[in-house]
């Protein structure tokens, strides 16, 4: 019953929404704005990757709101969760084989690596803080599964956190008495395209942007698997 | 003396007297009086005084302003004078409760309030003041929780209804003419349309009516006056309910003006005819639904709504006699019934609150000052000759008799029988008959009581004996309305359409008195014989079984009870039920399952679409 | 190319559908990781690379370790 | 030159050092939310004038508006910060002494954050960074509303989620047809380009987005959450959320609609749309027992009074819908607030067990007293001159339908009274059994809600102190050329 | 073939946000329906990025210094996407958490028998 009438409902829905995706043929180019972006790119923030120099560059407030979405979001979980109250332990994941426990032992590190490379390299190569973060994220999972014991140091992610959200601010805001006199702008040397010391702010950006989405999402997986009792 | 410091000193006053409250109930008291007594004097110094002052530059763009001419004069003194003689009443009868310093806070806003209505120079400020004036009410009325919790929703409910009305009239007026100000409005409302100023009336009728307690919205009166405290139902039935005919002679004599008002109607049916038969219906309802009342205030407060048909009936029907009528009914009402409400205040304060009918009586011999005052308070409200009841009922049978309106004048007649009935019940269960028992220690009402009781009183015999006085005040606000004056006389009204000389009844009287005298004196000496002796045989029995005032007037209730019911309260009674019915089938809608709210969602979405996609209306 | 496409989106949808019907959670998880999977290689063709990434690596990837410890946490099996 | 970007950027960096403050003193990271509306109230007050005169465009990044994001601080935009932020003080101050367990610091540092989001919406000028910060401020509330953590505020934390992730993905679908349509993001941009939304594709974009947002502004089919949200969360949150939040949501419909599609067309349908929202709101609210349940759909009747005022769209009736929105954030706050404390003490959510309030906490009584009296409108409290405002631009359009329908909303206006009238009487009147000793309200509770008490009562009797900002902010929101002009010229 | 050929992406994110909304509709697992928000967002995000993408176009990077700008993709959608993947990832945490601490209170994750608040 409530699956038909959803049924309709969707075709209702679906029949608008597919009369306007008429109005915007798939593959056509179309936006003035994606080319001026694409034109432009290298000039205004020396990034050769277009989408990172959108992502940190034309709309980097967006960035900074998405990075607080995630702060809210880790926080809220860790609201939600505390709120439960009672001693703190973990239970429900048996210890992992030797082989996993003993190659993360030397993956752990490379893994780390990895994400940082590339979240340093967003401004040049697909990927980002974002990917980077979700990468070191995932080394720290890896960790938790193989021992169930470790637990993420919390003051120091907490810290990572606040000061890498901080260094994104800051640089907004010197932005603002710097260079242009723009929230957000980049007012540091643009470098030499295609280069890792290139496109001003962004890669300082990314680099924060990497710590504090690794140490939030390591947070919020933490955080899932304390148990409490 | 300006008006506007007239209207801070009330309204600070009844702030200072609040917070003085917290230091000492002492200093609270007579600061209240103080203050109460102030507002007299002031609202005395401006007598004959017409003038215009703005006070506050523009509210959202309207101005606001105040004024003073007769109308307003009028009322204005009567709700100041009797506001003190309810706060000095007070005093005693307030003693002991809790939240006093609340309660005079209180009684000063709904003064402050009313003084500001009447002073108000637009329909803005008119409004404002009017709903301070209705909040502070609903305050004072719920006071003694309780019943007068249900009491004061309805009073709330009803007068709220009112006031929306009259919010919707004022702006419409707005809209219509750019000015809120009574000469600005006028001016406009004198070229527009018929049906406009109908629509007009009837929104602010609602409102007028509403405070008023006409009939069909009398509903909230007879609760609210009974369980209110009893010196606020003596301001309550004495001058606040005639904040409502104040704002229809307002209504119909300035805003519309004479002529527009006399000639409204659609068709055949004249407005201000349908107004007068509504006045009719709420005389003769309401007095018989008083006769059964078996608690003294609701009687009072039936009474009042019938009271309130006359006023209406005499204003509405537009000739200079019946508005002087009803306007001096209006003078003579707040006087009587305010006195009446302070008769069973007293009465409930020596008794602790008992105002049964049933379980009262013969206090004559525990009050005698209270029983005379009531007496004569009974008489006003009855109209008996010499007293100011009288001269105003009189002057409105004369004039419907003289108009030929036989259906209105009997209306009117048939109500003052009633009012005979009830009075007298009123007055007989609670002064005469047997004394029970319990009450055989009582002692008189404490002097704060009497003396307010005492004044008006006096006022009721001065008014009918001299009712040149008033009369002559409310000739000049008739003329200012395009009447044709009175020729008033100290002692009556000269004219030929409406002779009345007072000194006539007096000799009359007088030769009455004397007669009866002569006859009483001539006949045997009376003998005093005990009760027991002539009704028990000189068996003991117990007195109180001999309370024979318990249901008065059986016979005649078990003949027209079925017909009296307040068929229109019970209506309003079960539209509230179907409001909270509607309320509660409809919160039905939250399921509390989400899968629900995702529904309502896409049903929304989905809708918005196909009316897009099926009709493209938008 | 476009039948490559063509059945990557069916496989892609088929995995959704399974989500929908599987009882068991665990494996309407993986079915649901399976579909950002896929979608991570749509976005590939679609010459999305960040995003193709992101979508491996926090869609597939962190979402499904997420959900999976939801899952232990609470209860495997629809009732 | 003092941007509209710091009324963002100050809070927002602040809200990141709530947990290193948190670190050193678990109470002064109370104070940072404190320290922050402060700030913001002072900005955007001292930017009010500027405003008034003329918008200011801030482009962030230094890019030109269509390419880089725009904060657009326009009259609206700088009267709802200012609101936000003075709510949000007052409520901080409040929060000091009422959430004294759980994890204080989380909430203080979500709570900045539902505050950054909420001004975000109101300031920018990008349909995408919307929707970052509608997300923000979303997400912030779910977990603040399941703060306490009890049954109820699961519950509805759940239900409150499921609905609005909905609503955001909606929204997102319906950027999407707005970006693929007009290959653009920046509200002017979009607005230059559209013309009307007779065409399906728009029109189905604004649906969709209007959906969107409408799950937070509480309109009628989309606002199931709302009771249970706003009825579970701890008070202070529930001030914010009924104060704040929802009329946030509402702003964002109305830009959109007014600004980005100029739907004239749409309006009447939002004209009754409101009316029914405010409909079964109040009666809703009519027949509840619970309180702050009663509060929330009183919200509901609110949020439809308001939506009906905007959407008459004259000059008149839009300040009156805006001066409605700073009522009712005012007195309903105030509401919530004064509730939080008297539930607290009574121990129950039930109207009935308010009885004798009025002699335990009198002052905290008297404040809710000047609450109810300002939201069911009478005067001299701010209640009455938007009201008034409301009543008198729709009586003042020609035509017998607005008549019709302004007499429904004095009736729902009656119904509201009566509900609130009821409270009143069980707070004071009611005479309760047991004598309980007298315990009012924690100062710093009593001292934020006489702030607001005087708020109410000053703009209730000069209401002339704001009518300027919200006529100029009516006008902008009804002129889109403006609009346009102002930010791509 | 054409048809496929010009809705195939279109085809595939509504398909995911049909189902998605389906599963929200109608399922009464709370995990379940957070499994339904993912795999709507998956499916938005599949509509945005089709949305920006451009026939037999490369990738928005100047990986190599020759590479042209006319050939390349919309790189707007992509950001959008990006913040909008990293906006469901928090949603989902949160709501997770949330599903935890439900099932923790009232022992099941059936939301049909979560009705205590209502009307």
């Amino acid at each position: 019953m409530r699956a038909t009438v959803g049924l309709i409902l969707l075709a209702v829905i679906g029949v608008g929404v597919g009369i306007s995706l008429l109005a915007i043929p798939f593959g056509a180019p179309k936006t003035e704005i994606g080319d001026y972006y694409i034109e432009n790119a290298r000039e205004d923030t020396g990034a050769t990757n277009v989408v990172t120099s959108v992502v940190v560059g034309y709309r980097a407030f967006d960035t900074l709101g998405e990075v607080t979405v995630l702060f809210v979001a880790a926080l809220g979980l860790g609201a939600v969760l505390a709120t439960a109250g009672g001693k703190r332990g973990r239970s429900g994941v048996e210890p992992a084989s030797l082989i996993l426990s003993a190659g993360n032992i030397f993956l752990f590190p490379l893994i780390l690596l990895f994400g940082a490379y590339i979240f340093t390299h967003g401004h040049l190569t697909p990927g980002g803080g974002f990917q980077g973060g979700a990468v070191i994220a995932s080394a720290f999972l890896l960790v938790y599964l193989s021992s169930p014991g470790k637990r993420i140091n919390e003051s120091g992610a907490s810290l990572t956190e606040s000061v890498s959200g901080l260094v994104f601010v800051a640089i907004g805001l010197l932005g603002l008495t710097h260079g242009t006199h723009y929230f957000l702008a980049n007012f540091l040397p643009k470098g030499a395209l295609n280069t890792l010391f290139s496109a001003g702010i962004i890669p300082v950006i990314y680099c924060a942007i990497g710590l504090k989405v690794g140490s939030e999402l390591a947070g919020v997986v933490d955080n899932l698997m304390e148990e409490t009792e | 003396m300006s008006l506007g410091l007239l209207l801070i000193v009330a309204f600070g006053g009844s702030l200072l007297t609040y917070l003085l409250g917290k230091v000492s109930a002492r200093t609270r008291d007579a600061f209240a009086v103080l203050i109460s007594l102030a507002l007299v004097v002031m609202v005395a110094s401006l007598y004959g005084k017409a003038f215009r002052v703005p006070f506050y530059g523009g509210f959202l763009g309207m101005p606001l302003v105040l004024r003073i001419d007769g109308l307003s004069w009028l009322f204005a003194i009567a709700a100041s004078v009797l506001g003190c003689l309810s706060v000095v009443f007070s005093l005693g009868y307030m003693k002991g409760k809790e939240r006093t310093s609340f309660y005079y806070s209180m009684l000063l806003l709904v003064i402050a309030a009313m003084l500001g209505v009447v002073l108000s120079g637009d329909l803005l400020s008119l409004f404002i003041f009017w709903e301070i004036m209705s909040w502070s009410t609903f305050l004072l009325i719920s006071y003694n929780g309780g019943p007068a919790l249900a009491a004061g929703m309805k009073y709330f409910v009803m007068s709220f209804v009112g006031s929306l009305a009259m919010l919707a009239g004022v702006l419409t007026l707005h809209g219509s003419f750019g000015t809120l100000e009574f000469t600005g409005v006028a001016a406009g409302m004198s070229s527009a349309s018929p049906g406009y100023v109908l629509a007009i009336l009837v929104l602010f009728g609602v409102a007028f009516g509403t405070k008023n307690a006409i009939w069909p919205f009398h509903a909230w009166l007879p609760p609210a006056h009974s369980e209110a405290p009893s010196p606020f139902s003596a301001v309550l039935s004495g001058i606040l309910i005639k904040m409502g005919v104040y704002g229809f002679l307002l209504l119909m004599f300035v805003i519309v003006g004479l002529r527009t008002f006399l000639s409204l109607g659609v068709g055949r049916i004249e407005f201000h005819t349908v107004l007068s038969i509504i006045g009719a219906i709420t005389i003769l309802l309401p007095t018989f639904i008083a006769i059964f009342q078996n608690d003294a205030k609701r009687l009072l407060a039936w009474s009042t709504v019938a009271q309130a048909g006359y006023i209406i009936l005499g204003i509405s029907f537009g000739t200079s006699l019946s508005v002087a009528g009803g306007m001096f009914h209006f003078l003579n009402h707040a006087v009587f019934k305010a006195l009446l409400f302070m008769v069973v205040g007293a009465v409930e304060y020596r008794t602790n609150g008992v105002r049964d009918l049933d379980s009262l009586g013969g206090l004559i011999k525990r009050m005698p000052v209270t029983f005379i005052v009531a007496v004569i308070g009974v008489c006003g409200l009855i109209g008996v000759p010499l007293t100011n009841g009288f001269v105003s009922k009189w002057l409105i049978y004369k004039t419907l008799i003289l108009e030929r309106s036989p259906f209105l004048a009997f209306a009117a007649l048939f109500g003052t029988w009633g009012t005979i009935l009830y009075s007298y019940k009123f007055l007989h269960n609670i002064f005469l008959g047997q004394l029970p028992q319990r009450y055989e220690d009582m002692e008189r009402a404490p002097f704060t009581m009497l003396l307010p009781m005492t004044i008006l009183s006096v006022v009721v015999v001065l008014f009918g004996v001299l009712p040149g006085i008033p009369l002559a005040v409310i000739d000049t606000i008739g003329v200012s309305f395009g009447f044709e004056s009175l020729h008033v006389t100290p002692w009556g009204i000269a004219s030929d359409t409406g002779a009345l000389n007072t000194v006539n009844m007096l000799v009359a009287a007088l030769v009455g008195l004397v007669v009866v005298w002569c006859v009483f004196r001539s006949g045997a000496r009376s003998v005093s014989v005990g009760q027991a002796d002539s009704y028990a045989a000189g068996a003991a029995v117990p007195r109180d079984k001999y309370q024979y005032s318990v249901r008065f007037y059986a016979p005649l209730r078990r003949m027209m009870a079925p017909y009296l019911k307040d068929f229109v309260d019970s209506f309003y009674m079960r539209l509230a039920g179907w409001v909270r019915g509607l309320g509660d089938g409809l919160r039905r809608i939250y399921t509390g399952y989400v899968g629900d709210y995702v529904m309502y969602i896409l049903v929304f979405l989905a809708v918005l679409i196909f009316v897009q996609i099926a009709w493209s209306p938008w | 190319m476009i039948i490559i496409v063509s059945l990557l989106v069916l496989a892609m949808l088929t995995a959704a559908v399974a989500a929908l019907i599987y009882r068991d959670l665990l494996s309407a998880v993986i079915a649901s990781c399976l579909v950002s999977l896929l979608a991570s290689i749509l976005f590939f063709f679609l010459q999305a690379p960040d995003v193709a990434m992101a979508e491996a690596s926090i869609g597939a990837a962190l979402v499904t370790a997420i959900f999976v410890i939801a899952i232990r946490r609470t209860k495997r099996y629809e009732e | 030159m003092v941007s509209p970007v710091l009324l963002l950027a100050v809070p927002l960096g602040l809200a990141l050092c709530v947990p290193l403050v948190g670190r050193v003193s678990r109470r002064a990271a109370g104070f940072v939310p404190v320290i922050a509306s402060l700030f913001n109230l002072v900005v955007s007050i001292r930017l009010l004038p500027t405003v008034l005169e003329e918008p200011i465009v801030a482009n962030l990044g230094g890019f030109p508006p269509p390419f880089g994001i725009t904060l657009f601080a326009g009259p609206v935009g700088m009267l709802l910060s200012a609101l936000i932020a003075l709510a949000g003080l007052v409520v901080s101050l409040y929060a000091l002494s009422y959430i004294k367990t759980g994890p204080t610091v989380r909430y203080h540092t979500l709570y900045m954050l539902l505050l950054v989001g909420a001004t975000g919406v109101v300031l920018t000028g990008d349909v995408f960074n919307l929707f970052v910060f509608f997300e923000i401020l979303c997400i912030s509330s779910y977990a603040l509303v399941a703060y306490v953590g009890d049954r109820a505020g699961i519950e509805a934390s759940v239900k409150y989620l499921i609905q609005g992730a909905l609503g955001s993905a909606l929204l997102l679908i319906g950027i999407g047809l707005l970006y693929g349509l007009f290959g653009t993001l920046n509200m002017a941009d979009i607005a230059a380009r559209i013309d009307s939304v007779d065409s399906v594709p728009v029109f189905v974009a604004m649906a969709l987005i209007v959906v969107g947002l409408g799950v937070e502004a509480a309109i009628f089919p989309l606002n199931a959450w709302l009771p249970d949200a706003h009825s579970s969360a701890p008070s202070s949150i529930s001030a914010i959320l009924s104060g704040i939040a929802i009329q946030v949501g509402l702003y964002a419909v109305v830009r959109m609609v007014f600004t980005v599609f100029g739907a004239s067309s749409v309006l009447l349908f939002f004209v009754f749309l409101g009316l029914l929202t405010l409909l079964i709101g109040e009666l809703c609210a009519f027949a509840q027992n619970n309180i702050k349940r009663m509060l929330a759909y009183s919200s509901i009747g609110q949020m439809g009074l308001i939506m009906f005022a905007l959407a008459i769209a004259t000059t008149g009736s839009v300040t009156g819908g805006l001066f409605q929105m700073v009522s009712h954030t005012l007195s309903k706050a105030l509401l919530f607030l004064a509730v939080g404390y008297m539930v607290y003490r009574s121990g129950s959510l039930e109207i009935s067990s308010l009885e004798g309030m009025g002699r335990r906490m009198p002052l905290t009584s008297f404040a809710f007293t000047i609450g109810v009296f300002s939201l069911v409108g009478l005067p001299p409290f701010i209640g009455f001159p938007s009201k008034l405002l409301i009543v008198r631009s729709a009586l003042a359009e020609q035509g017998v339908l607005l008549q019709v329908l302004i007499g429904l909303v004095l009736l729902a206006t009656v119904i509201e009274g009566a509900y609130f009238f009821r409270v009143i009487q069980t707070v004071y009147f009611k005479k309760e059994e047991g004598q309980e000793a007298r315990q009012d309200a924690p100062p710093m509770a009593l001292l934020s809600m006489f702030v607001f008490v005087a708020f109410i009562v000053v703009i209730g009797v000069y209401p002339n102190l704001i009518t300027d900002v919200l006529e100029s902010g009516a006008s902008e929101l009804l002129e889109r050329a403006n609009y346009i002009g102002s930010v791509l010229g | 073939m054409s048809f496929l050929h010009d809705y195939v992406y279109y085809i595939g994110a509504f398909g995911l946000v049909a189902i998605g909304l389906l599963i929200i509709l109608v399922k009464r697992n709370l995990i379940k329906l957070i499994i339904g928000l993912s795999i709507l967002d998956t499916g938005v995000n599949m509509f945005l990025i089709s949305v920006g993408y451009i026939r037999r176009g490369t990738a928005p990077i100047f990986s190599r210094p020759g590479l042209e700008p006319d050939g390349m993709v919309d790189p707007v959608p992509q950001a959008l996407v990006l913040t909008a993947i990293v906006i469901g990832v928090a949603i989902l945490a949160l709501a997770l958490a949330l599903a935890v601490r439900f099932y923790k209170t009232y022992g099941t994750l059936d939301l049909r028998k979560a009705k205590e608040l209502r009307w």
